[in-house]
């Protein structure tokens, strides 16, 4: 078990590093000259603020240095907490940009994720090896799972909110609310949290039910599924050790799929005008403020290894095998 | 840009152990899905046969493989039946709902929403395609390779994989677009493939791994065979089904990743895609405004393109796999 | 008897139709006998056994019966024949090392499974079990992934027996085994015989010569159809049927040399089950066959207790 | 003539260090042209191993294993005079082309000059050769072969390059046993033809039926080899007398195995520490019967 964390720690490790480099390297190396490309396309309003980027750009960038001096100081300022200033809410450091939106995407993803989960091996469950339901489930999940994240929070937004009018089409709370610790402000955040959740929820839903419907049949054709029929077992039971087991892959399977559940939030915050990530992400380009995006990127990379991280440590509780040293595990 | 069904596990090929000569299944051939008694010498009919029995006779690869042909034959002949070149231009009334001239409506600025999703469809193909191949490559590449060369070779090349997993690949594409200048069509694809095959080479190379082991490949090294002509001439034609199949997932993956890229605004900087429809849609409030057939076209396009290619793709698992096929 | 089957027929169903798998089989299982159910690849001696427990999907009753202590079992209700499995007719079959749920202990399974047919663990009763074909009790606490393949074997042999069935159907328990963990195999089945734990057992394996240490008679099948049943001994000194007698004469014993006598095998191989021809099936390949074998030999009683369908046997 | 002396095979258990098991151990035999020699052993004997290490399917650890003087170098030229057939004739061939693609295979590596006619000539000859007849094997899928066929057409695969040596492992634990025979027999008829011939079997019986000379192994390491009459006839170790007592035998039931009194390897006054064999008779070796714990058990 311990062979097993420290192989995924190396991985992540080596992630993270190879995350840092790719941040630093694609301003340096891409064609072109980053800082007048940045300073001309940033059209900064006030004079005083176009200086100071250009003189913030050319000393943090350091172009007269070596590239490996260059490469030691961006890991210095990185391990600092340093993400550097953001232009589109000059003179505010990206980390605290970046802090202030997390929440809102926290909120979002961590409850859409868990529930699609649960709720679509529920459902593929259930579905594998009945034909009615089977008919059912796997035609509306491969509709749900092909959708693109925004376009379903497009119609959502369009019938749920403009047509029926039952939930705010964009923002993360109304705007005569002050953000607060108070039920009003709850309530009113709650409101406008249902359509974003649900989109995700929505699509990652059809996903899940359709992997667990395969993976159970695959179990109960298994050995100790025919094993179980031959003395008689109750298909309850063999049910049961069939859902157990699908469980595992699936486990593994959310680990695959954080990226692309990532991805999904952001563009759904974007639809809603949600406060989060993807909101600062889409202002960051629109405004060319390239620090606010490369603190985006590398907020998601450290939070998609800590989520890799707790999953595993999942696995390694679910799956007995990992416990006893006998087998590998997720990777 | 969701949860992509992977193709079901196959089967631990080749039993370990001496096993005895058991009944009724004979062959082990994962393609082949063994019949009793097939041992005995009757003509049978040749292991392609049965799968396009099956083939012919599933109606999820049928309509699958249906809907995917009319939407690319939309996508090929619809533009050359436009006259005019430039899908963006401003040509009708503005924000027009859908009448005999403009069968989609108008855009707030009059441009044909249905020139836009003819000429959205090729771009989305082109992506899905050019996407959906280099990833393909790179992931047999990497697949083949450790799953066949195995130790040092497979640690690292695993190790590699196991990197790119992890990092979320439309982070990557975001830093990577927004730094360039200008974007194509076929840029942004190139870069969705260089960022979408480690589960792919993962799948690969377990089943490369397991493939090795079975004697046939022995036996091709002990013709003097190479190390590429084994994995190409042998194991690549065992797993001919799984690589195309992994090649539709791929294909389906690059074009939601590129309509998202679209969405935020990091799409190509010339002509139009369904993500970029989507994008202006959603720019330019059609929400607000309720001009669905702005919003609804593009989005139920990719919707077709990518549930058609999973529908069909469950179709062919059912073909080739039959543990999963239905009673 | 404690088993009788009679005329038994099972079918698989294939896309070219329907293979004859087990065509028109007869016989008796007695009280405490330990029958050896012999033959090639395709002969149905496993299809025989499945039958006995589970047809699975592609397997149909195409007629016979089979009656288990004096009750007709009902082979093609798949629910019904829920409540003969594990009480009265048990099997160990022949994935034993993966017939483990991989993810219960051994002693959590084994509580699970004896819960869901209504029957409570005796904790001391299993441990005796377990005993008796050495293994430890702390097997119990263990993962099957922390078993060795003969544990898990010896596991699963408890597991099937614990309800002290009347008949116990081993499949093929032996063929991935060394020769001395055959030994220590066989001697384990032997003892649950023995000790009362099972009345009566069906012993499948394609060794002919492992299964004479074992049965108290054993029945050769071919094609689909019994070829000749008869006391181990008899079997073994005396066969009467010509395939019986090839198959023991291809048998390489110790001691015997290629350079001082070759064997030889049976040219040509068994007939297709998807359409078998009329007459007797081993015709093509028997030196004795004639024009009377064009028709269809019946399974006759040449001797007590000793069955042969050949015509030249009488 | 194949040499093996003092080859050793270890598996590392992972690329980054780990640990590593010792599959052979030091074992030394050899083989003349013309004579069989057979490799007796459980799972985990380490036979399956030796057999892939002369095939040069996997690298030997350490000794050396040479053939004509030669060491084994996998490539073109070795494999024309060492060939090999393994366990599962249906593994053997991939089951997506025709079962003959095996023969095209040697065409194109080693007969890429030789005229259609010409080689479909040789074929026929080949298959007939292992009993087979042509029309009724050639152009088919393996699926629709039995696996005596298949394991004969390997036969004729391995005899269309002439080769000098070959190695059979396990070749007929897949068939059944009213064919294998005739299998071994081609096996036994091959000798004639001055071939050299390691055969690799679990099955005690298959293997005397079949050889000269014997090699019995277990854990990696030979425990006794030599003239497989004085082998079997006069088993000195205690490993060989328990192996040959579970073979079950038609008519015959289960005896103990007889009892060694001393270990044959001191008691013949070999003063080593039991890793070399020692020749009790002329062609009958036998390693220390306490091992691998000679030196702790050992008076």
């Amino acid at each position: 078990m311990r062979r097993y964390f420290a192989r995924k720690l190396l991985v992540y490790a080596l992630t993270f590093v190879v995350a840092v480099t790719v941040n630093w390297m694609i301003p340096r190396f891409m064609p072109g000259d980053p800082v007048a490309a940045m300073v001309a396309r940033a059209r900064v309003s006030q004079p005083e603020a176009a200086e100071a980027m250009r003189t913030y750009y050319n000393n943090l960038f350091g172009f007269d240095e070596p590239l490996w001096q260059q490469y030691l100081h961006f890991w210095g300022a990185l391990l600092q907490g340093d993400f550097g200033i953001s232009i589109w809410v000059f003179p505010t450091p990206v980390g605290d940009v970046l802090l202030d939106a997390l929440p809102y995407t926290l909120g979002l993803m961590i409850p859409s994720v868990l529930l699609s989960w649960f709720v679509g091996n529920w459902i593929g469950a259930l579905s594998a090896r009945r034909k009615v339901l089977d008919n059912t489930v796997l035609p509306v999940g491969y509709v749900l799972t092909a959708m693109p994240y925004m376009w379903i929070a497009v119609i959502l937004a369009w019938a749920l909110g403009g047509q029926a009018g039952w939930f705010p089409l964009s923002g993360g709370y109304s705007l005569d609310i002050q953000p607060g610790w108070n039920t009003a402000f709850a309530l009113d955040a709650l409101h406008h949290w249902v359509l974003p959740f649900l989109s995700l929820f929505l699509v990652a839903l059809g996903g899940w039910a359709i992997g667990m419907r395969n993976m159970i049949i695959y179990e109960l054709e298994s050995d100790y599924s025919s094993y179980l029929s031959a003395l008689g077992a109750p298909q309850r039971l063999i049910r049961r050790y069939a859902f157990r087991n699908a469980v595992l892959p699936q486990v593994t399977g959310l680990a695959l799929q954080l990226g692309v559940l990532v991805a999904g939030a952001l563009v759904t915050e974007i639809v809603f005008a949600y406060p989060g990530l993807g909101s600062l992400i889409l202002a960051s380009i629109q405004n060319q403020d390239f620090f606010l995006l490369q603190g985006a990127f590398l907020f998601i990379v450290i939070g998609v290894l800590i989520a890799n991280f707790l999953i595993d440590v999942v696995y390694v509780v679910v799956d007995p095998r990992t416990r006893t040293g006998m087998a590998g595990g997720t990777s | 840009m969701s949860t992509r069904p992977e193709p079901a596990p196959e089967p631990a090929a080749a039993p370990s152990t001496p096993a005895a000569p058991s009944e009724p299944a004979a062959s082990s051939a994962p393609a082949a899905p063994s019949t009793p008694a097939a041992s005995s010498a009757a003509p049978a009919a040749k292991p392609g046969g049965e799968w396009l029995h099956y083939a012919v006779r599933n109606p999820k690869l049928l309509i699958g493989s249906f809907l995917v042909v009319v939407l690319l034959a939309i996508g090929l002949i619809g533009p050359v039946l436009l006259d005019n070149g430039n899908p963006n231009e401003y040509v009708g009334p503005q924000a027009a709902p859908p009448d005999g001239t403009y069968w989609m409506g108008t855009t707030t600025f009059g441009q044909d929403v249905y020139a836009q999703f003819v000429h959205g469809l090729r771009a989305t193909f082109l992506v899905g395609v050019v996407g959906g191949a280099i990833a393909a490559v790179i992931a047999m590449l990497v697949g083949f390779l450790a799953g066949y060369r195995g130790g040092l070779v497979d640690e690292v090349l695993t190790m590699l994989t196991n990197v790119v997993l992890v990092i979320p690949a439309l982070a990557v594409l975001l830093i990577i677009n927004a730094y360039m200048g200008v974007r194509s069509v076929a840029v942004q694809g190139l870069f969705i493939g260089l960022t979408s095959w480690p589960w792919a080479a993962r799948a690969i190379r377990a089943q490369t791994f397991s493939l090795r082991t079975r004697e046939f490949v022995d036996l091709a090294r002990l013709s003097g065979s190479g190390t590429w002509r084994i994995v190409f001439r042998e194991i690549a034609p065992n797993m001919s089904s799984y690589l195309f199949m992994m090649f539709i997932l791929l294909f389906g993956g690059a074009i939601l990743i590129a309509s998202s890229l679209d969405f935020i605004g990091l799409g190509p900087t010339e002509g139009v895609s369904l993500g970029l429809m989507l994008q202006s849609a959603q720019q330019w409030s059609a929400l607000q405004l309720g001009m669905w057939w702005w919003f609804i076209p593009p989005g139920a396009g990719i919707t077709a393109i990518v549930g058609a290619l999973y529908v069909a793709n469950v179709g062919l698992d059912e073909v080739f796999n039959p543990k999963l096929r239905e009673s | 008897m404690t088993l009788t089957v009679d005329d038994l027929r099972v079918h698989y169903r294939t896309l070219r139709g329907e293979v004859r798998a087990l065509d028109g089989v007869s016989f008796g299982l007695a009280d405490g006998e330990i029958l050896g159910l012999a033959g090639e690849s395709g002969c149905g001696k496993t299809t025989l056994g499945k039958s006995l427990i589970r047809l699975d999907g592609r397997m149909r009753h195409a007629g016979g019966t089979v009656t288990l202590d004096g009750d007709e079992l009902p082979l093609a209700d798949d629910r019904a024949m829920n409540a003969y499995r594990f009480h009265k007719i048990s099997l160990v079959p022949q994935y034993s090392m993966s017939a483990l749920n991989p993810t219960r202990r051994v002693g959590r399974m084994i509580r699970e499974l004896l819960a869901s047919r209504g029957v409570s663990v005796d904790t001391d009763e299993l441990r005796r079990r377990l005993d008796l074909v050495g293994l430890a009790p702390d097997v119990l606490d263990r993962y099957p992934i922390e078993l060795s393949g003969g544990m898990k074997q010896r596991t699963v042999m408890v597991i099937s027996t614990l309800l002290d069935p009347s008949v116990l159907v081993a499949d093929e328990v032996t063929s991935a085994l060394d020769v001395s963990n055959q030994q220590a195999v066989v001697g384990a089945l032997t003892g649950l015989r023995d000790k009362g734990l099972v009345t009566s057992m069906i012993f499948v394996t394609h060794d002919l010569g492992l299964t004479s240490h074992i049965a108290d008679s054993i029945m050769v099948m071919y094609a689909g159809k019994l070829a000749e049943k008869a006391p181990t001994t008899v079997l073994t000194t005396a066969p009467r049927h010509p395939y019986t007698r090839m198959l023991i004469g291809s048998l390489p014993q110790v001691g015997a040399r290629y350079k001082d006598k070759p064997l030889s095998g049976i040219e040509g191989s068994p007939p297709s089950l998807l359409n078998p021809p009329a007459g007797c099936r081993f015709r093509d390949r028997c030196p004795l066959a004639d024009a009377r074998c064009a028709e269809e030999p019946p399974a006759v009683e040449v001797a007590p207790r000793h069955t042969v369908a050949c015509w030249k046997a009488a | 003539m194949l040499t093996l002396d003092r080859v050793t095979k270890t598996f590392r258990a992972g690329a980054f260090g780990g640990g590593s098991t010792t599959a052979v151990d030091r074992v030394s035999f050899s083989a003349a042209p013309g004579e069989l020699v057979s490799l007796i052993g459980e799972s985990g004997s380490g036979k399956s191993t030796i057999g892939r290490m002369v095939l040069g399917l996997t690298p030997v650890s350490s000794g050396s294993l040479t053939l004509d003087g030669e060491r084994v170098r996998p490539g073109k030229d070795f494999y024309r005079r060492v060939q090999g057939v393994f366990q599962d004739p249906f593994s053997c061939y991939n089951p997506v082309f025709k079962a003959d693609r095996v023969f095209a295979l040697v065409r194109r590596a080693y007969h890429p000059g030789v005229g259609d006619t010409e080689w479909a000539d040789r074929v026929e000859r080949a298959v007939r050769d292992v009993r087979l007849d042509p029309g009724q094997v050639l152009g088919r899928y393996p699926h629709q072969l039995s696996g005596g066929q298949l394991q004969r057409l390997l036969i004729a695969r391995a005899l269309l390059l002439d080769p000098r040596f070959l190695v059979a492992d396990e070749i007929t634990s897949m068939l059944d046993a009213s064919t294998r025979i005739d299998v071994l027999n081609l096996l036994a008829g091959l000798k004639d033809r001055g071939l050299g011939v390691l055969y690799i079997t679990h099955d005690l019986s298959l293997g005397t039926y079949l050889a000269e000379r014997t090699v019995v192994l277990r854990g990696g390491r030979v425990v006794e080899r030599g003239d497989t009459q004085k082998v079997f006839g006069n088993p000195l170790h205690p490993y060989t007398r328990t192996l040959l007592a579970a073979v079950p035998r038609i008519g015959r039931p289960w005896t103990e195995a007889a009892p060694v009194d001393a270990c044959a390897y001191h008691a013949g006054g070999a003063a080593g520490s039991g890793e070399d064999l020692h020749e009790t008779e002329p062609d009958h070796f036998v390693a220390c019967a306490h091992l691998p714990d000679c030196g702790r058990t050992r008076p």
